[in-house]
């Protein structure tokens, strides 16, 4: 018997396999697609203590194997997320998990704290957003801000903490070891790059927001790499992703240290992806013999 | 709501219809039966390097043959379009679909329906003017080479404008409504955001009721990431901020709803 | 008459197209496939004091629209590289930018040193090569020690120097001021982005390295990021590059705000590549009625 | 050294001659009139998230037609190998070539010369047998299917070894050479590195020269990146390390001037 199921801070998840923040909406769109009592988890959108507009268009791009996205965390807000969206989800057989993102730390902590008494798995703390002004991003480049913002979220939570880390650092162990140090239960990586692009014809940013995050294929090494680093510096679970598009990259991660995976980019290719992800998993693990994820996880030295 | 699905659809044929403009036939059941008139449908390029989706409107359902025709325009070297457009028959392309809302064509039944087409907007108001069980008058804007012009007769007047007078009224489609006083209960419109902005206007000066069908870029065509938003007038139940998700809560709005 | 010239500290390039370090030898290869005589500059390959062996192989891998590369700077030695490379490089009518690496202060300021009586036009030190255990991207990475080599390298400098940055930076425009700071006469960026892939069905890292530096079009919008962010931070010119394939994206990186630009990974994959997007810049300007590159550099604001 | 250039070849013709083994004729005037045996190309992909080239040796050089032939594998799914592989007469394939520095046939001249080949590595045997004004016997080893083994009978012996033993020899090439007691005066071999390895201390132990045709990544192909190195016994002269590049310096070298 084959064993695909992984366990995030105590939570057990029946693969590792779950969607990226922000390109899965709150699953009900790709619910048409797919049966989503085979993921390993629903990651939601990220969603605030109010509703946020996002920014103006053009919000997305197309770059050489990715794109580049500047939604700037539009959200109904945590009220409309509670009534509309969790009991959406509570129908599945899935785990849920709730991106939460802030323009302060007093942000951040209103929403956790609201969804205490919600019947979510999981929190994910988006301080990497790189397209919004305040907040985001800011808590996401500093260490000590993210220490302090990841012991603050921990009052308040009811449910593990996930930190979702920016790749845009000089050293993504540093931040692994600071969100360890606030007491995060679980760090989660990579979110975009930071890139722009420019329209030489018109003389203007593609975007709107004039930079974007970077995502897709293209960014999977620079993943691969920081899920590595990241995994050999703290002792918590690492959430991988970046590009994961295929079974095979989803190994990848598995390998390089991360417990769990999330697809992101991909599902806009290809609506199909986290099942067939999931399904080349567990075809891989029979062709190799592989009887427990275990056996893989981190074994890439 | 039609049942969306991704498949990997049969080029039937395709053909070059004017500059860089491409008529493409291809075999897709599935999505041939669920689409209505205004819908698209988002192509993928077989380029691994270009992952995002192309979205064109449907400009013929077949749904007995389960067939699509879509006329697009290649936008430049190295696109995706011009990918697509060195397909042969035979040839495969992943396609999405099908996609939005469409144009309500029971707001348009019995009336006198003006269809109004700029460019490459043209293409999806054929199966429009097909299906809308009306007195359908269609008026299409062009910069000089008309196209598709000819297959609008079996449904209807058809008047032509274009930017160099070389066909029809020199100017826009609305400086045709204006020539020929062509009345209307309802309109029907897609094109250019400039030529939707004066449609709007001039349907709200003469009080018509009006559709439009807007273009914005887009990362997943289903809803889910937000990407593809026009502001709305009235805060969205989707969002509840003033947005609209133009791949899903549209293409096509009533023109009051959106800003433009 | 069209005025494709464009001046760094004081050097004037005929074109703004030179070659990226490390991916165009000294030259002598390409040389077969391009006229030297066409580019604004060639930009040699590191040289080291000493003759370096590089890393074992394999030594390079591809990624979706771009590569690894971790070749640690193999390199003959500033000896022959001043007997052999230089004067092979003077038989042509185009400027000389030695790139200059190096494991301590002292090894890069040997080399500087001994460039000094040679007839190259300037120096681009690498201080960001992610592929040498010391040296390299150390310097890179932290601004007060990247301030403090940039002024013992002007020291010793008889030429302009040009301080190659690193993108594996939380804020590029921290560094790029650091190097004006200590002197430099122009930066030039973006050096690979550190990146990882894993072989899982030989569980190995595809790279005897481990890790590489992630290059060409796969990078592009974070390297066009970086050219715009750097030189809204600094007045000295700046040089950009990362993912440059076609005229269009060499527009692109100088619309940003680069006054040159350099084309590395897309040699290996178009040899023509140099010449292809000098005489496409050409083109671009005849079409747009541009007379001066100075109208576009740094147009889109 | 022989003029390199890049082309957009045309694809004459292409056969499938195994299990994922395909055998492909290109129209290239320009790389055919340079190459000589032992050389390789690089081929490119079209699909641009695919940027690094395929090496891949000359089976075979058609001088008076201007044409290469190139036998390759196709080593898995959604590889730029799979993707030549669908490649149909009257196709383009962007080739870079002729790239290296090919077998020594003057040292072979008028000789007893040994041509050894292992799997993949038997097609640049091919034309090297043609050319080799010797006395020549080919020794070809593989896994269970033989391919290609036909074609070296007009130019000399020809033994074969198989891992399973389905044909010739069980075994590997050197099992044959043992087997059938074939002496000679050089050795020319391509295959996998252990078989390599084997070679070179075979022909050192009976003190035959020895020249092997190595394997390694490359980005560049021309020599210039410094990414497909092999280790050499002495300094080299390019690099002034232990170092010799397997696409300028290579990718023949002599057994013993190599590292295995
Ligand atoms: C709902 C809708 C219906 C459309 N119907 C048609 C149609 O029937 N016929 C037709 O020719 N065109 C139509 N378009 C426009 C068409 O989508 C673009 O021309 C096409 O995507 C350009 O792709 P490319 O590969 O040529 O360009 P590239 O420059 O390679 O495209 C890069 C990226 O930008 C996106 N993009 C570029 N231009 C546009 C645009 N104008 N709108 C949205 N995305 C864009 C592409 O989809 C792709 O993701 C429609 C657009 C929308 C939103
Ligand atoms: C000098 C030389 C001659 C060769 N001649 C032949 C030949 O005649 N027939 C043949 O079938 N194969 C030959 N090979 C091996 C062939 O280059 C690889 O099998 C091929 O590049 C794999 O590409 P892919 O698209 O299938 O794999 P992918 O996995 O898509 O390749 C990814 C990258 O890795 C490189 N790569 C993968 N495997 C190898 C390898 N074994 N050697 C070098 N690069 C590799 C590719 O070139 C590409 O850059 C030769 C290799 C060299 C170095
Ligand atoms: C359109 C889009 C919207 C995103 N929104 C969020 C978000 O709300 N919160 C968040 O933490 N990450 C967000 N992300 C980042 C993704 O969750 C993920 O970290 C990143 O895209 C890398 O994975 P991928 O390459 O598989 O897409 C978004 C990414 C995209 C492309
Ligand atoms: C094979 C290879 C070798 C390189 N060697 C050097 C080097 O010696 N010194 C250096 O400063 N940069 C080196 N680089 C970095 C390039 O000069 C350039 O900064 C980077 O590749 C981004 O540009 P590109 O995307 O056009 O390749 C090397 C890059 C590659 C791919
Ligand atoms: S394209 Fe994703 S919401 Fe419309
Ligand atoms: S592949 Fe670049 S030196 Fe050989």
């Amino acid at each position: 018997m084959i064993n695909t199921k992984v366990t995030l801070a105590g939570v057990e998840l029946k693969n590792p396999v779950m969607t990226a923040s922000g390109t899965f909406g709150s699953g009900s769109e790709y619910s048409e697609f797919v049966d989503l009592n085979k993921l390993g988890a629903v990651v939601t959108k990220g969603v605030a203590n109010v509703p946020w507009p996002g920014n103006p268009v053009p919000r997305v791009t197309e770059t050489c194997g990715g794109m580049l996205n500047a939604i700037g965390l539009q959200n109904p807000g945590i009220d409309v997320f509670c009534e509309r969206d969790i009991p959406f989800l509570k129908n599945y057989d899935t785990k849920i998990i709730v991106n939460v993102c802030g323009r302060s730390v007093e942000d951040y902590c209103q929403v956790v704290e609201r969804l205490a008494s919600e019947p979510v798995d999981m929190l994910e703390i988006n301080v990497s957003c790189p397209n919004v002004k305040e907040g985001g991003i800011a808590f996401g480049q500093d260490p000590k801000a993210l220490e302090a913002i990841t012991k603050e979220v921990k009052k308040y939570a009811a449910q593990p903490v996930i930190m979702k880390l920016s790749p845009n650092v000089t050293d993504i162990t540093v931040m692994a070891k600071a969100a360890e140090a606030g007491g995060a239960d679980v760090i989660s990586l990579i979110n975009t790059l930071t890139g722009m692009k420019i329209d030489i014809n018109r003389r203007t940013f593609a975007l709107a927001n004039k930079t974007g995050g970077m995502s897709g294929p293209a960014v999977k090494p620079v993943a691969v790499r920081m899920v590595y680093q990241a995994a050999h510096a703290v002792k918590i679970p690492v959430i991988g992703m970046g590009g994961i598009a295929t079974a095979e990259d989803a190994i990848e991660f598995l390998m390089a240290g991360a417990t769990a995976v999330s697809v992101g980019t991909a599902n806009f290719f290809n609506p199909y992806a986290t099942i067939q992800i999931a399904e080349g998993i567990q075809a891989f693990m029979e062709k190799q013999k592989i009887q427990d994820l275990g056996e893989i996880i981190g074994c890439v030295e | 709501m039609s049942k969306k699905t991704k498949e990997i659809c049969t080029v039937v044929d395709q053909e070059c219809i004017g500059t860089d403009i491409y008529s493409l036939w291809i075999q897709t059941e599935e999505i041939a039966s669920e689409a209505v008139p205004g819908q698209f449908v988002s192509l993928y390029c077989k380029d691994q390097s270009k992952l995002l989706p192309r979205p064109i409107s449907l400009c013929q359902i077949d749904r007995e043959k389960g067939r699509l025709r879509l006329v697009y325009r290649v936008t430049g070297q190295g696109t995706g379009t011009e990918e697509f457009s060195r397909l042969q028959p035979g040839d495969t392309i992943p396609v999405l679909g099908p996609l939005g809302n469409g144009f309500p064509l029971g707001e348009a039944k019995g009336k006198k329906v003006l269809l109004m087409g700029g460019g490459i907007g043209i293409p999806p108001m054929l199966q429009t003017a097909k299906e809308t069980e009306a007195d359908v008058t269609a008026v299409l804007g062009y910069r000089d080479q008309l196209f598709l012009d000819k297959e609008f007769q079996d449904y209807g007047k058809v008047y032509v404008a274009t930017e160099d007078g070389s066909a029809g009224t020199k100017g826009n489609v609305l400086d045709t409504v204006r020539e020929e006083q062509l009345a209307a209960d309802v309109i029907f419109a897609c094109g250019p955001k400039p030529m939707l902005r004066a449609i709007k206007a001039y349907a709200l000066e003469h009080q018509i009721p009006c559709w439009i069908s807007m273009e914005e870029r887009m990362a997943c065509g289903v809803g889910a990431c937000l990407g593809c938003v026009c502001q709305s007038t009235e805060v969205d139940d989707h969002s509840h901020v003033h947005n609209k998700r133009v791949c899903k809560d549209g293409p096509v709005f009533l023109s009051t709803e959106v800003e433009l």
